[in-house]
């Protein structure tokens, strides 16, 4: 692993140099929010991002993709891939990629979603602004952010760029590199393990005490309780970067005759996520209740696939926090209590 | 000559809403010529009241879906004229190219798919589609394109989103202005070039029929009257006089006749027209030079007294919208601190206000009244169908003894009142005003 | 689209897991008036393999795609047979295909009944309404090597005589030696002459039922429970009693999410989970 | 769907802007020539004279049910028409034209000392299921064109249409807007049924709920939001959602009457 230094102009030259030669996508601004966009010019490059809208899972799984497309009688796959540089990623995002890359991986592999995955170089960055609603510094700490190409840490008059992968290193012809020298290594090092501290929401409990107690707490009056408030309106899966359940349905273009099949983003927050047809119109909802639903997304963030993962499903991004309007989401409001009951 | 007549039209078609039309005369007498309309109140004064002032506009664009940019507009226009709210030059602007689309769309759609049929013997646009599927291809090219236009400004064009008191919720960027620029000259003004031809290809197809009468509409200084301005009024004989917009209801005069369920309207004379042709009688000196040519082409250049030359006008008015929003975007284009999220003005004071603005078929007014919290303690809408009934009426009882004497048959006269009514492109959805009584 | 600048594989050796293969039906048979059986045959001349207990995602484009058991025995290879019920969208859609149509399929997916666990021992197959169709693949597979079974009981509980599926079925087995085969049904009419009442009251019609049965269990949500009062009355462990299990799916291969039980997946881990496996899993029943 | 024959459709209007019908006029020339290439308009007053006593395949009825002259029309409607739809807000929920129905003096309000004319008839504004039986629904003030088009293509191929119960939020949440409350605004996505693909708050403005609720729309808790996020009075608060969803609200005066 080789770790390089580029200076501030220099890093701008490097990603005009980018810009001008591939696909390059990045956070950006949206009005007072920020989101993974196409970078046209250095300018519209916002390393010093707090969170994005979307994880940067919609890249790989867009909010709706076309599976197969249908000609009458014949299907024909939709695969297709168009290479990219996704470029500063917090450390929480990568985790939570490394996280879906397995569970689209594991058992049968889905291409749909690696063949975008393989196609992407992912630059990561260090977090420069913290948002309000994060608590990353708290989640998870056993889990190693993994399966990116290289990273980007922001110290003073310039970035140490940490070179991970060949993927990585087949960019330096971009930019003017030099070696990093042991100071700023170390300068990066600590910008690194600062912002860990930083977060004003914090879990009071490591991720092997919650997952037991949450797990053990199914019957808790907590859930209905905070879920009285629920719009049941599945902002809190869209948003979550390792949230991945989705929807399928068919649709005909407007010759009636192809179309195409195409999965959409579903949550277990939604009303219908797992209502069943028992014919003669009559409909079972294996989780009918708010509070039930509820229940399903916390459980699986904190412990259902803690043993798969190796830690919580949860990354501490803080965006099921800000996105829920009636502000009940948080994960660390419920656990907390669930762990002082 | 002298024979019984019998006409019962139940709910024209091709216009938008619900109208009659009823002629009766037994021994060559007339008994009734009336035009009714039978469409359901739907009461929006009562529904504004109690809502806060952002929602005052959504409820009543309501009040007519092909109008709905018009009603927008005048509602927040009368909303911000009684609160105290100045909007900045570029909302101006860019709600001036909404106007300017919903005139192009609405006219296009009147004149290919209401209007069209008639000239081309057809009962509807269907049929045309294999008969002439190139202007049938046009007319929905056409109608896509104005649906495009006005939604990249107003959000869409039914309803628009938008445009709100204040200002606008957001602007397009200046690509997407320059690519509607590029988009109106290179593919929309080749096709209402076509159109002119088309409609110049029929024109003796349009009844010659002339009834003098009082011609009202916006009036502004500076610009052909559409999204803002006082009210005009020109006689038959020329005479203009122009008024305050606030003293709309001495201008307009609604009162109950024994003739027709919706309200009718009166100034100087029993009864005067908006829309089009009032627009380029009160106004032809502003129109774009281009349009002007047209004018000139059709005549129109002089007072028309002809009310299914109305179709006539509002070819004009497209002419002359297409070339005035292409000005609008060059300013827009040309000002260096355009900000496609610039803040909306907030209210200064409370208190009555009223706007009156231009929509396809005349002359639209709202008033307002708002408390300390910006809720609406009153509102109330005159719309420029109920102005027109009154005029429809009065052209019937002019034009059915002529039609009479001059010998025509029953289904001639039925066909000629309805195309009178349809070339008023009365909107009669916009069911303000109306009384629900049994027709028998 | 050609991926010059990473090293990703190229697109062509991606296989598409939701690609469905062409499959014929080659004959089809109205049950009841909501349930269609078709006969069906892999369009590529392959032979059907798979597991009593595993299903299929049926699909239709333009419809969609849902999951279907298998309802025929695996010992058959030529062809296999399906049950569908028409309950909505892509069901109702299926039952207008004829002999001759194609229909897409992905599978066998999902697990199977534990063939090893339940040889050589006696069997107790408790069925209601649908819930026959998945476990008919078993049926007919311990019928087809009845001496590798053994006792042998079917409990068959309808919602009503009108509402019974595969009479052929009942009348053959009844004929037939080394299966017990009892029906019910919730609400008799003047033609049935059967048991009327909830399947569990088929338990005390029979005495080749005992502590060592093995125990599937397949039907509606609400049944469970009670069959599991009674096993449990016989003395029964939760190890040897399984459930088919049925949930919302959207993809059948533990990727959509929708048929998850608590953290396990009914299309991986399932259809078929030993009871003593969810027994801590709340949201199971 | 070769050789089939196509399928007969006619519109039907009643108290409404006909906006909706308006939309259909905005598919362009492809989209709009291929629609008709699989059904036949039989009838549609505002853009045609034919019309038609023959059967009709597919029924659209467009605005409310307002008074009680103008059931023995939608009967009739009902009696000819295979599948009816209610399309736009007024005919599916009652839409805008509700938003009177809890006033006692609406007719005052609007025509003073004409009110008690005996013609003025004061039935509710109610949706076109108050009257006849409705198959599906397009919603939405104005409906979305492409909702409609994705509709008609599944009742031409025999499919119940696909038409979300979910709320707003969860479209605006996939078209990545930031949320109005964000932007110290206010909504009703949380609790407006979801197929429109959430444009409002995509363009700055709330959502006002012009397709309904969503199941089950949590209606204590927006009052809620709408205070403590938006700032509203208990009042406004309490009536926001009344706009295009009076008939549909806990309050609303069609359910005293069931
Ligand atoms: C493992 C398994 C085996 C099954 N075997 C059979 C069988 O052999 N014969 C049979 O008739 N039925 C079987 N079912 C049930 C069958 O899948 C549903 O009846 C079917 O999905 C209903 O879909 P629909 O589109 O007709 O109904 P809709 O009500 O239109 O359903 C819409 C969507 O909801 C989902 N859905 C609704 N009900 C169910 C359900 N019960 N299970 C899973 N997803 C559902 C599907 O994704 C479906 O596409 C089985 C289900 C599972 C899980
Ligand atoms: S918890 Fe919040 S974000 Fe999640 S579904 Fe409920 S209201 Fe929506
Ligand atoms: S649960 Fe919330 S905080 Fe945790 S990863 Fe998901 S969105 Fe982020
Ligand atoms: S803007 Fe409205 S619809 Fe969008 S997320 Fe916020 S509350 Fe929901």
């Amino acid at each position: 692993m080789e770790t390089k230094f580029i200076n501030e102009s220099g890093f701008q030259d490097f990603v005009g140099k980018l810009v001008e030669s591939r696909n390059l996508v990045g956070p950006v601004a949206k009005r007072n929010k920020f989101v993974f966009g196409e970078i046209n010019k250095y300018e519209d490059l916002r390393l010093d991002y707090d969170v994005t809208l979307l994880p940067p899972k919609k890249l790989f799984f867009p909010p709706k993709q076309d599976i197969l497309k249908f000609y009458g009688q014949k299907g024909e796959s939709c695969i297709d891939p168009d290479p990219q540089i996704l470029l500063g990623v917090h450390f929480y995002d990568i985790k939570a990629i490394d996280m879906t890359d397995l569970l689209f991986r594991e058992n049968n592999e889905d291409y749909n979603y690696l063949a975008n995955r393989e196609c992407t170089t992912i630059i990561g960055s260090n977090i420069q602004n913290v948002h309000d609603r994060a608590f990353f510094g708290s989640v998870g700490t056993e889990v190693e952010p993994k399966g990116h190409d290289g990273f980007l840490t922001k110290i003073e008059g310039g970035y140490v760029f940490e070179i991970i992968t060949a993927k990585a290193k087949e960019l330096l012809q971009f930019g003017d590199f030099q070696d990093a020298n042991e100071n700023q290594i170390k300068q990066a090092e600590k910008v690194n393990a600062e912002v860990l501290t930083k977060c004003s929401e914090k879990l009071n409990n490591t991720s092997a005490e919650i997952n037991k107690k949450v797990r053990n707490s199914f019957d808790s009056k907590i859930w209905e309780k905070t879920a009285e408030d629920c719009f049941s309106c599945g902002s809190c899966n869209i948003v979550c970067p390792t949230c991945y359940c989705f929807d399928v349905q068919d649709d005909w273009y407007l010759d009636q005759e192809t179309g195409v099949r195409a999965r959409s983003w579903d949550g277990c927050l939604k009303e219908d996520f797992s209502e069943v047809s028992l014919g003669q119109g009559s409909i079972e909802n294996f989780r009918e209740t708010r509070g039930s639903r509820y229940r399903h997304r916390i459980m699986r963030k904190a412990t259902y696939l803690n043993e798969k993962l190796g830690g919580p499903a949860c990354v501490g991004c803080g965006r099921c926090s800000s996105v829920c309007t009636s502000d009940i989401a948080d994960p660390v409001n419920v656990i907390n209590q669930i762990m002082e009951e | 000559m002298k024979k019984d007549l019998n006409i019962n039209v139940h709910h024209v078609t091709r216009v938008e809403g619900h109208g009659n039309i009823v002629v009766n005369s037994k021994d060559g007498k007339l008994e009734k010529i009336q035009w009714q309309v039978p469409e359901a109140p739907r009461f929006f004064e009562a529904m504004v009241r109690g809502r806060h002032y952002s929602e005052v506009a959504r409820i009543t664009s309501r009040i007519c879906g092909i109008c709905a940019v018009g009603h927008t507009l005048a509602s927040i226009r009368a909303t911000e004229n009684a609160l105290g709210i100045k909007i900045t030059e570029q909302a101006r602007k860019t709600r001036k190219i909404l106007k300017h689309a919903e005139n192009v769309d609405s006219h296009i759609l009147h004149l290919y798919f209401l209007v069209a049929p008639d000239l081309f013997g057809a009962p509807s646009v269907f049929p045309l589609v294999p008969k002439a599927p190139e202007v049938v291809k046009r007319a929905l090219r056409m109608k896509r394109f104005c649906h495009e236009w006005g939604s990249l400004i107003g959000g869409r064009t039914t309803h628009p989103t938008k445009a709100i008191p204040g200002g606008m919720s957001m602007y397009p960027t200046k690509d997407e202005l320059k690519n509607l620029k590029k988009r109106l000259v290179e593919e929309f003004v080749p096709d209402a070039l076509e159109t002119i031809k088309t409609i110049e290809s029929v024109a003796d197809k349009i009844p010659n029929f002339k009834r003098e009468t009082e011609y009202m509409a916006v009036y502004s200084e500076d610009e052909y009257g559409l999204y803002e301005g006082k009210v005009q009024t020109v006689m038959p004989d020329g005479t203009k006089e122009v008024y305050e917009v606030d003293n709309y209801r001495n201008i307009t005069n609604e009162y109950v006749s024994p003739l027709s369920t919706a309200k009718y309207t009166k100034n100087k004379l029993d009864s005067y027209a908006a829309g089009a042709m009032a627009r380029v009688n009160n106004n032809y000196d502003k129109l774009h030079p281009e349009a002007k040519k047209l004018a000139q082409k059709f005549g129109m250049d002089q007072l028309c007294f002809n009310p299914y030359f109305n179709n006539v006008a509002q070819l004009i008015e497209v002419v002359h919208s297409v070339h005035e929003s292409l000005e609008l975007i060059d300013e827009l284009l040309a000002d260096d601190n355009y900000d496609v999220y610039q803040p909306v003005v907030k209210p200064t004071t409370h208190g009555e206000g009223a706007a009156a603005v231009e929509v396809p078929r005349g002359i639209l007014f709202h008033n307002y009244e708002y408390d300390k919290d910006g809720i609406c303690i009153k509102g109330n809408c005159i719309i420029p169908t109920n102005q027109n009934h009154a005029n429809i009426q009065k052209d019937f009882e002019k034009l059915v003894p002529e039609l009479i004497e001059a010998g025509k048959a029953e289904d001639e006269i039925r066909l000629a009142l309805e195309m009178l009514v349809r070339s008023y492109d009365p909107c009669i959805s916009c069911s303000t005003h109306y009384l629900q009584v049994e027709f028998n | 689209m050609s991926c010059e600048n990473c090293n990703c594989s190229s697109q062509a050796n991606h296989e598409n897991i939701f690609m469905p293969q062409e499959a014929k039906i080659i004959k089809t048979k109205m049950s009841t008036a909501s349930e269609k059986r078709f006969w069906v045959k892999w369009a590529d001349g392959s032979q059907a393999k798979f597991q009593p207990g595993q299903f299929l995602e049926v699909s239709l484009f333009g419809y969609g795609e849902i999951p279907i058991g298998y309802a025929s025995s695996p010992t058959f290879k030529d062809n296999f047979e399906i049950v569908i019920r028409a309950v909505g969208r892509v069901s109702n859609a299926l039952h207008k295909l004829q002999k001759g149509d194609s229909i897409f399929l992905r599978g066998p997916l999902g697990n199977g009944f534990p063939m090893k666990s339940l040889k050589n021992n006696d069997v107790l197959v408790v069925a209601g309404g649908i819930g026959y169709c998945p476990t008919r693949s078993l049926v007919n597979y311990i019928l087809d090597k009845r001496d590798e079974f053994g006792e042998f009981t079917l409990f068959y509980g309808a919602r009503s005589p009108k509402d019974r599926m595969f009479n052929n079925d009942f009348e053959r087995f009844k004929k037939m030696d080394g299966v017990n085969v009892l029906e019910t049904v919730d609400k008799g009419d003047e033609s049935w002459k059967g048991n009327v009442g909830v399947i569990t009251t088929l338990f005390h019609k029979t005495d080749k039922i005992n502590k060592n049965t093995r125990v599937i269990i397949c039907g509606p949500p609400i049944m469970y429970k009670f069959v599991i009062a009674e096993t449990d009355k016989l003395g029964i462990p939760h190890s040897n009693v399984y459930v088919d299990l049925e949930r919302r799916m959207k993809c059948g291969i533990g990727k959509c999410g929708h048929c998850q039980i608590n953290d396990k997946y009914v299309c991986m881990d399932g259809p078929v989970f030993k009871y003593s496996e969810l027994e801590d899993r709340e949201e199971a029943f | 769907m070769e050789g089939k024959p196509k399928v007969k459709v006619a519109y039907f209007d009643f108290a409404c802007c006909e906006g909706c019908q308006i939309e259909m006029t905005n598919f362009g020339g492809p989209a709009f020539l291929e629609l008709l290439n699989h059904v036949e308009i039989v009838e549609f007053r505002e853009a045609m004279t034919e019309t038609t006593d023959e059967t009709i395949d597919i029924a659209f009825i467009e605005g409310s049910f307002t008074r009680e002259a103008d059931r023995k029309r939608l009967e009739s409607i009902r009696e000819r028409a295979n599948i009816v739809i209610a399309y736009g807000a007024c005919a599916c929920t009652g839409g805008i034209n509700a938003l009177k129905n809890h006033q006692n003096d609406y007719k005052e309000a609007v025509y003073g000392k004409d009110a008690d004319m005996p013609h003025l008839d004061s039935q509710l504004a109610l949706p076109v299921s108050a009257a006849i039986k409705v198959d599906y629904e397009v919603n939405g003030c104005p409906m979305n064109k492409d909702e409609f088009a994705r509709i008609v293509s599944h009742l031409l191929h025999g499919k119940t249409p696909v038409i979300p119960k979910y709320p707003v939020c969860v479209e605006c949440k996939l078209s990545e807007n930031v949320c109005l409350y964000e932007l110290g605004g206010h909504c009703l996505g949380m609790v407006a049924k979801a197929g429109c693909g959430a444009p409002c708050p995509a363009q700055g403005i709330p959502c006002e709920a012009c397709r309904g609720f969503a199941s089950n729309p949590n209606e204590k808790t927006l009052e809620k939001v709408l205070k403590d996020r938006a700032g509203f009075s208990e009042e406004r608060a309490k009536t926001k959602s009344r706009m295009f969803t009076a008939n549909c609200r806990y309050d609303a005066p069609l359910k005293d009457k069931e």
